[in-house]
């Protein structure tokens, strides 16, 4: 049964160090105060997970959090990389990064049998590409039927699924509307999970699209509106395309990156917005 | 009556062209994204648009931002979940056309978007990685490569096999089963190559308006084969190059 | 490109003899009418697929479509039994019925490996049971990283998929709503498909918790107001349960079946309703 | 103030008691969704119920005629595919409680839904099949039975197993590597069976009302084990037979 806890205490309660994390977002409702407040409660060597890790990541591997990253695509969407996450792989700085590599149906299957409760899905990915050279997390594996050959990648259970929502009620139903991406699945693979959504509202009244999570699928449930800042919430705000630009020279830079992480989320009692 | 017009525009411009009517085109944001709403306004009104968030036969009205844009769910026939977008619709072969970039490409249409220099653990530069391209590059029909031109990235061998063009040449998709035909085109800045029918090596076969061979081959980092009957693109027309411009606008 | 057709030209040009034919519909939607029009085309040889076989598949059985049955529950639901289909199995009659028995996730899970290009499907399914001595399509895999057993079944892609959905569009997009079952699946997985559907409409209005299957996912689409009866069309018309009830005396007598058959479908110009 | 009631009642009831206040239910057409209806309007309002029709969370108004009744999906909180209901939610263990009937079971708590008499490819009577019945069976924390008891339907070992109780006995499940934990009742018109804890054979634990021990052994192709503790089912409560009277008045 999902409790309704404050973004503060739900982030206390449900991440540990040394867990295994997804926070996960496809462009749209990325759980970005979430991740801001797993860096002011100083969490250390989280197995990060996303699909498309961005800004939000790159922000909590310069802040140190992370001792590995699985991941399918790591940039800055429309403006370049992510210069924390370079600093990390090339310059193990502000401490090493391990990373585990695949690709969008890779990432994507991985979470699907995470979600069904298998060890391993099985798709037509990576062939004749060096991927799967660089990883143990790809195997081949034959069709009892017809003896084609395919590809097998492990589930990804993380301890922790967070992502960000619309709406909640007072139970803890969860509804998500527009580009909703792997949430459902990254929710229902992992042992714990947490939801922020932009309001909490008396009555889930249906939207087109919508996909719902029972609230008995769910851990928690916080209140953060604009949680999703500087990525977007279908009915709510639009995507702040400046941060993503202005976040590149913040990012290339050691020192203007400490400097932002004081003030702008550290020192700050809430996420940077 | 000619106008002026950036290379950038020419490439977008030639990507546009590529893409048939009532194609279904599997779209990546950026250039590709720009040349294929760019088709659906001028050519190809029924182009279908997928992006990889999910959404199924979007028709923006602006140039979307991210593959994520809430304008693509906004305007899409269906909004899909992330696994079913690559299983349902990406992997049984369903797409048409798979527009791909990169940092390299190579003689045989590899790409590499991960990483440069050094080794994998230790890279020289560390790029964004796969995202949908693999797949893509094995499971659309056909695949456009749209990249500018240059040595350090039309290279003799890529650095890291991201996604697959020809492998090491002719015969290697069928080898390894894959069901797509692989990069029919790398329409560059410069003009277009296309592989050689015998041997899939990437070869020059059309000039875009004012490059020359010597631009060409001084662009590639291997020796660039040109074709007996070396083309050269028409300009952008007036149309398309106001309603590129239009949309450029939109953003 | 889907085209529109009316119901008996679709038939004619996409049902052939022989065919592996999935009339889809989980209670709801059924495509009944679909049905009617192949068993007055006189088809036969078919494989027929669908989960839960009902009054429709009773019907195409006792009419002699069909050679073999995929399937994972035949039953008259909230009635009993599915008499032609027992008379077939039991005693060849009107002509020997081959059965390909599998469980609901099962069959779930063979459609969804169909319509992703999969050769097959893994679940954990059918362990300690005595389904897999009965057919080759269930067999043992092992997951290539934990080294745990599960089960493997082969994807099923029919000849044919038809289903019935609310509405189209003039291009021939197809919208559904309510229980949408495994209706997607069946359509993607199969080489052809129909959709029969309530009405065309001008424009598909976007309707919450729809699913939508674009034109160019569908050969043809046929107008056929009422085709899911005595199943029913949410929005449109409620569930005939009368009919089932009814069904069961006539399903039970050879003679009264084949004057059933004779007046109600070879002989009617449309569908029995 | 005791009321008349029927055998049916009773055993309706005694299912409806059997669910826990905010369990997740995994409920078939029939005697199960009554008593998991009547459930919800008694001691348990919230739980949860799902159909494997795809409803998640329905809270009928009346009592649906199929498991994929209209009511199901305009009351549910999430009406998911088919596929889905099966994978994401019924086999990674989230549904508390499975309702399994069947035409036999046995001393073992297998089910058979397949054949009866003869062999599989030429049966004396063909029954539906599995449908949802083998994964519920397997994955489900905890299965209830609902069966009238008679000795052509309650036999030492079933014509076929279509539904895996506890196998040949103790520990069967265990081997097979199954996450559920089994049938933890067996709720008939004569009373209740439950596993031995030593042995797993189903055992009369609790008579109904006006039912005697004879009466239970004749009713059971097995020499029916009875319970050192053999306790009797309280009747139905007037406000059980009201609600569940109520309940069977809205089909």
């Amino acid at each position: 049964m999902a409790r309704i806890l404050d973004l503060r205490e739900a982030v206390a309660e449900l991440v540990r160090d040394g867990d295994t994390v997804a926070l996960e977002g496809f462009t749209h409702l990325i759980p970005v105060a979430a991740g801001h407040e797993i860096i002011r409660q100083g969490r250390k060597d989280l197995t990060l997970v996303r699909m498309t890790p961005d800004i939000v990541y790159d922000q909590m591997i310069g802040a140190g959090c992370a001792r590995k990253l699985i991941f399918s695509w790591g940039g800055n969407p429309g403006v370049g990389s992510l210069h924390r996450f370079r600093d990390a792989i090339q310059n193990s700085w502000p401490v090493p990064l391990e990373i585990e590599e695949h690709s969008h149906a890779g990432m994507a299957n991985r979470y699907a049998a995470g979600a069904s409760g298998l060890p391993f899905a099985v798709l037509r990915g990576y062939t004749g590409t060096d991927l799967p050279g660089q990883t143990e997390t790809i195997k081949p594996i034959e069709c009892p039927f017809t003896g084609e050959r395919l590809t097998a990648v492990p589930a990804v259970n993380p301890d922790v699924g967070i992502i960000h929502a619309q709406r909640a009620d007072r139970a803890g139903n969860v509804q998500m509307w527009g580009i909703t991406g792997v949430q459902k699945e990254a929710v229902l693979a992992s042992a714990r999970s947490l939801v922020t959504v932009e309001e909490i509202v008396e009555e889930l009244t249906p939207v087109p699209g919508s996909v719902v999570l029972p609230q008995w699928a769910v851990s928690a449930v916080a209140e953060v509106p604009r949680g999703a800042h500087p990525s977007y919430a279908q009915g709510y705000y639009e995507r702040d395309n400046d941060y993503y630009q202005q976040w590149d020279p913040i990012g290339r830079d050691r020192e203007r990156f400490e400097q932002w992480l004081e003030t702008e989320v550290r020192g700050a009692e809430r996420s940077a917005r | 009556m000619s106008q002026e017009f950036t290379s950038d525009e020419m490439m977008t411009v030639g990507a546009a062209r590529s893409l048939e009517n009532e194609a279904k085109c599997f779209v990546g944001i950026g250039l590709p994204s720009t040349a294929a709403n760019l088709a659906r306004r001028t050519h190809a009104p029924d182009l279908v648009l997928i992006y990889e968030s999910g959404t199924l036969g979007a028709k923006p009205d602006r140039l979307p931002l991210s593959i994520g844009d809430g304008v693509l769910a906004d305007t899409a026939d269906s909004v899909v979940s992330v696994p079913e977008i690559f299983n349902y619709w990406l992997q049984p072969g369903r797409i048409d056309i798979g527009f791909l970039g990169g940092a390299q490409v190579d003689r045989f249409g590899n790409i590499n978007t991960t990483v440069i220099g050094g080794d994998y653990r230790n890279p020289k530069v560390r790029l964004p990685g796969a995202g949908g391209a693999p797949e893509i590059a094995a499971s659309c029909r056909e695949v456009l490569i749209v990249m500018r031109m240059s040595p350090r990235s039309f290279v003799d061998r890529v650095d890291f096999v991201t996604s697959l063009g020809y492998g090491t040449g002719k015969g290697d998709r069928d080898e390894l089963g894959l069901r797509g035909r692989g990069p029919v085109k790398v329409i560059t800045d410069l003009g277009v190559l296309r592989p050689d029918p015998e041997t899939c090596e990437l070869t020059l076969t059309e000039l875009s308006p004012g490059s020359t061979v010597e631009q060409a081959r001084e662009a590639v980092g291997w020796e660039l084969k040109i074709a007996d009957d070396l083309g050269r693109q028409d300009p952008p027309s007036e149309k398309e190059l106001e309603v590129l411009r239009a949309l450029k606008a939109t953003v």
